[in-house]
């Protein structure tokens, strides 16, 4: 086991891909040199040649399109989204070739392409850099969508992530590049659990939080806070955001039948909608009390100064904890 | 606000200026750039040239027939654009790789498409008509512009590889205005990838003129990419075929892109939900009969006397045999079952399918028990 | 009363709102002289001039993007986007541009720009033509959603739309365009609800049917089916999906308890999963049964010969309302 | 696949190729295409300029130091482009409607902007630092390019009412990859829309050197679409005001849009995050400094005996005056209220944020109760 931030282990990951299939070639806005604004390429240039750590125009359309070309071609494209607001200039190609492809050619054509996207808020950061697209691309059918909270995690997801024939957005928190955590290097990716699991990373009783990417360890806080006053909370991983392990979930949700989601993205129509409707579909008769969301507001991302009045934190959270088991909550007396 | 809608040229010019090697009349003219390109291109080529472009204008016929008999939910019809096509197509290598538009059924019958590929897709049985990866042509594609992004990242493959392989994308004058189609203008540059732009301007995208997209030459866009260009007269099948040529050597010898703006026209509809008298002058229309594209080939070889009736009506009967096949191919069509809606979506195993198929084949199931 | 076909209707609303404002402008791709691909702007060219009826290039982008520059200069650009499946390019002029720019300059800078899209399936159409893409935009903030399902509110919605000084994605079930109703084309618009109210269309006790679009008509027919059976069926039509008037639902899920949400688009974070999180949410201890949703599988929208299998129908809507009332089912039996 | 990175011309050859008014070490070059459009410019006129460029040097350089001292999220500086920025945005008219990227410190400050105004954003306070309608200038737009075609639309509108305004937009080398403003030129040259284009080519994009953007000229392009476009020196403050005259008269005129590439340099870092150590040669920077634009238009007046040591003293103190209000103001300014979280979303009553607002000022009452 090594200490190693994030970042780091995506770099050692992107590393780990690129040396084991040189198929793998990775793509984006500074990624050469500069090794990316977060360095999460760093070194790969040197090591790799500028024929596969590509320096891309500033077009992400171009960028995706051009990634569906090298996937004809036979190429395990990784693409790099400099920022998550940056994604949206490459939403056509995402959706209608990178997603659609391999159902319109009944599987001849495939589209082992992994777009990594550093993600979401919680980093004073100017417009469009705070984003948290997730939902868009859990609606869009033909995609996979993981999302990482750990150093380990991100190790080995984005190496299953690349290796995986399906396209896949892959989220990586980007306000936890710098948070360090035990990373194996040497585990065989054949050993690994699949990407698509949920993680349950704290056990409990009375309530379940189900949640993803940085919202993990504000759950993990909230929940070590709860201990002090006596509730046991169980915090759950979503990692995979399509498709969602309902397995894991709907056997947690069943012990606890409360359940609280959390994520920073906008509620309406957001990936807790969805998490909401599957468990009420498949635990209805398990639920004690009606599932609660907490997430951003139904609001743009708003200036940096005031993004701490939009993000979820931990006493959110045990406010919802507190709806879920009817517990005086600040919505106490409110008319629903 | 209201765009000027006055092209640079009218149509006639537009062509006047177009690199040709064979005129209206089926004069042989000579042409010192494409000349060389063509030195090997027999009388025998040429009619298997003819011949190619009277199969096409027959599948393109019995497209259109189908579609109004119900057989097909649409077809675009490609009629006019015949040279455009075949004389491309024609010049191609088998190991080159294309990213065509939905409306060059001309290039996918000179890669090799049997008779049911060319319906399979305008039927609503299937999203791509034939094998792309064996056949070298990707699936139709409808997004506008979007293929030229693909053949762009295909060719930054090739050039990656050194491999002596081609990628070749077709679109029309309306693309153009896409950004996809000038990212991959930029992308084509800046990697100097191996790639040929071929644009078919047949002068309208829908019910819009070209000059509303575009009120310089469109051929004149690329050089400012960076990418050298030719315009030529897209009815003149040898000329098609030259200009191709030279794209394809210029791509091939590892010089970067090369951009083609092939000017013919549109003779039918948009597709065939399209009703063009509502937007287009008759007179335009019949301006253009005067340069078909089979015409002038067939007049250039009956100058040569290298043509005779007897092979003309040779040409015509494959055609009709084309026809029939394909016929016969779409109404022979068996819709797959309905579970086949879940067929493809992933490449590996995927626990959402997986439970919405059960779902759905327990629902199908409970009408046989119920 | 006029009776006329959805098409109409929205051409005769069309018409009325460029005759009140001449602030209002029309753009898209062959909107003048052939009048749309559904001849929606027909005879508008002729009306107007071509100032007004602007027959733009071939790039949603630069539609979406110039009708921003237009609403800066104070205009009230109507944008007719083509297809569903044409809309994708201009995703980022949506979300980046249109949405945000409001809330970008405190309110500074209006953006009432109305953003037609031809919507759905059924009509047996080539790929990208029959899309449902609104949950990506209910689930954007900034935005405002509506779908209109029978000529009068097309006539009357679209009116209220482009007068609203909020940007709106209209979405106009195009496999209705020739369906016929009453239509009142004398009413003003200040006495008619606001366009944010959803619409029982049909009363009934048993359960609630809550859907959009085109699937209204399904669902009516489902419940006419469903009264020979003797049950008591009713069902409501959302109309605007963002955002969605849950007081109206609210009250009629109390009344039934019994919930089925139906529609075209994927089921995986579509709008249903949001009416289902949020009705759970406010009407939990009404519920008798776990809400519903029969929608569009999560896969492309199919080859034309299979739409058939992918779209809900009357019987399918039929199946989930008797999962709704514990009937015997398709998933009787079935592990959950 | 990997990009041909070698330049058509290398950076010093770019930069001889472009309009010049004045030479790097303050000689005054006969222009014709040029000189007449700042025949009128008098001494005193380029006193302004030149102080103009103090100011707007010492309000980056203030920008740098506050975020540096942690009272800005980031700064993105625009050091050496002063002449590019100042020059062209001084020919504008009142009236005229700018629509900048996030670097236009120079265009905001020429257009009006108070010293808060420069910090409001970066300090991540609002969203828009001034009243868009009432400075005429549009938020800063950190998405690249999407700016463009904003510009285009209102001069679509302008045209419309045949107003005198023109619309102008400024962008950067590496925004010219984008398909929006590409789109932009599309549907600029279509509507004939009185817009000016005004691309600083600072010869970066974050690390990217402009080549890998483009390796032809970027001035090149606009002909393309069928707009005139001119290359300027972006060091030569005077150039740039006549180039910017050019370009507006044109659009004004009714002749359609306009385009300018201002060859700069970017002599600082990307943004305040940025380190452009790890990928840029010091000796390129080394040979720009001795292109500087503010020196050079002081050895022009010195030159000419217009401008002495004195004035050069004034200038500084006002540009350390503009820097103590901007400090002041920054340190000066309230963050709203948590529940401005909620306020703009949208211009008329919505029930979602009704309903979320008063749940969240109950989540935040219900800490000063319990
Ligand atoms: C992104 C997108 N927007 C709009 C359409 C609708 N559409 C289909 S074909 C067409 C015109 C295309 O014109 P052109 O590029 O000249 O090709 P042609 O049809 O003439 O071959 C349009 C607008 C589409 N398919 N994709
Ligand atoms: C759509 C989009 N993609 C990526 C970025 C990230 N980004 C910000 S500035 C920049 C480089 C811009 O270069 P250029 O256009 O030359 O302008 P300059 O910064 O040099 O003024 C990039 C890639 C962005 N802001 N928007
Ligand atoms: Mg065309
Ligand atoms: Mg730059």
């Amino acid at each position: 086991m090594t200490q190693l931030a994030l970042g780091k282990a995506l770099n050692a990951g992107l590393r780990k891909a690129m040396q084991d299939d040189d198929k793998v070639v990775i793509m984006g806005e500074d990624i050469g040199k500069l090794g990316g604004v977060f360095r999460i390429t760093d070194g790969l240039l040197d090591e790799f040649g500028a024929a596969r750590v590509i320096d891309t125009p500033l077009a992400e359309s171009g960028i995706v399109g051009t990634a569906v070309g090298l996937a004809y071609r036979g190429y395990r494209p990784v693409v790099e989204i400099q920022f998550d607001g940056f994604v949206y200039p490459a939403f056509d190609q995402i959706v209608s070739q990178v997603a659609k492809l391999h159902y319109r050619t009944q599987g001849r054509v495939k589209m082992p392409i992994t777009i990594r996207i550093p993600w979401a808020g919680g980093i004073g950061a100017a417009e469009h850099h705070s984003e948290s697209p997730e939902a868009y691309f859990v609606h869009t059918a033909g995609l996979r969508v993981i999302a990482v909270s750990n150093p380990q995690d991100a190790y080995r997801c984005l190496q299953q992530v690349i290796a995986s024939d399906d396209p896949v957005i892959f989220f990586e928190p980007k306000r936890l590049y710098h948070h360090k955590g035990e990373v194996d290097l040497d585990g065989s990716l054949a050993d690994a659990p699949p990407m698509g699991l949920a993680h349950i990373v704290r056990q409990g009783t009375d309530a379940t939080i189900l949640t993803c990417g940085a919202m993990v360890s504000t759950a993990l806080d909230a929940a070590s806070a709860a201990e002090d006053e006596g509730l046991s909370l169980e915090v759950i991983d979503l990692r995979s955001l399509s498709p969602i392990d309902y397995d894991t979930v709907a056997t947690a949700v069943r012990r606890t039948g409360r359940v609280v989601v959390a994520h920073e993205a906008s509620r309406e129509a957001g990936v807790a909608a969805e998490v909401i409707a599957s468990i009420t579909e498949r635990c209805f008769e398990y639920l004690e009390a009606a599932p609660v969301r907490v997430t951003g507001h139904d609001v743009p991302y708003p200036p940096a100064k005031l993004e701490k009045f939009h993000l979820p934190d931990l006493d959110r959270i045990l406010d919802a904890v507190d709806r879920v088991l009817d517990r005086p909550n600040s919505l106490t007396g409110a008319e629903s | 606000m209201s765009p000027q809608t006055t092209p640079i040229a009218d149509t006639a010019q537009d062509l006047e200026l177009a690199e040709r090697l064979i005129a209206p009349d089926g004069t042989r003219l000579n042409n010192p750039d494409l000349d060389p390109f063509v030195a090997d291109v027999d009388p025998a080529q040429l009619r298997a040239l003819h011949r190619d472009m009277v199969i096409l204008r027959r599948i393109d016929a019995e497209g259109v027939a189908l579609q109004r008999q119900g057989q097909l939910g649409l077809w675009a019809p490609c009629n006019g654009q015949e040279a455009a096509q075949i004389g491309t197509a024609r010049a191609l290598d088998p190991i080159d790789f294309v990213f065509p538009s939905y409306r060059e059924t001309g290039v996918i019958y000179a890669r090799g498409a049997q008779p049911g590929d060319f319906v399979r897709v305008w039927r609503g049985e299937e999203g791509a008509p034939y094998d792309p990866m064996q056949m070298r042509v990707a699936p139709l594609q409808i997004i506008i512009g979007a293929q030229t992004l693909h053949a762009v990242g295909y060719a930054m493959g090739i050039k990656h590889e050194k491999a002596p392989e081609v990628a070749v994308t077709y679109f029309g004058d309306g693309a153009t205005s896409q950004g996809d189609v000038n990212e991959a203008m930029v992308f084509a540059a800046s990697y100097q990838a191996p790639v040929v732009f071929v644009c078919q301007n047949n002068h309208w995208a829908i019910s819009e003129p070209v000059a509303l997209q575009s009120q310089y030459p469109i051929s004149g866009r690329a050089p400012g990419f960076g990418i050298p260009s030719m315009r030529v007269d897209g009815n003149d099948v040898l000329a098609c075929m030259a200009a191709m040529r030279w794209a394809l050597a210029h791509a091939r010898a590892g010089k970067g892109p090369a951009f083609i703006e092939a000017v013919t026209y549109r003779m039918g509809p948009h597709t065939t939900s399209d009703d063009p008298t509502r937007y287009r002058d008759p007179e335009e229309l019949e301006s253009w009969k005067t340069r078909d594209p089979i015409a002038r080939v067939e007049s250039y070889l009956r100058g040569l006397g290298e043509i005779d009736d007897e092979q003309i009506a040779a040409a015509h009967a494959d055609a009709d045999r084309m026809a029939r096949e394909m016929r016969a191919e779409c109404l022979g069509m068996v819709t797959r079952e309905p579970l086949a809606v879940f067929d493809g979506v992933y490449a590996e195993p995927h626990c959402g399918i997986d439970r919405q198929r059960d779902e759905y084949t327990a629902y199908l199931a409970s009408f046989e028990e119920g």
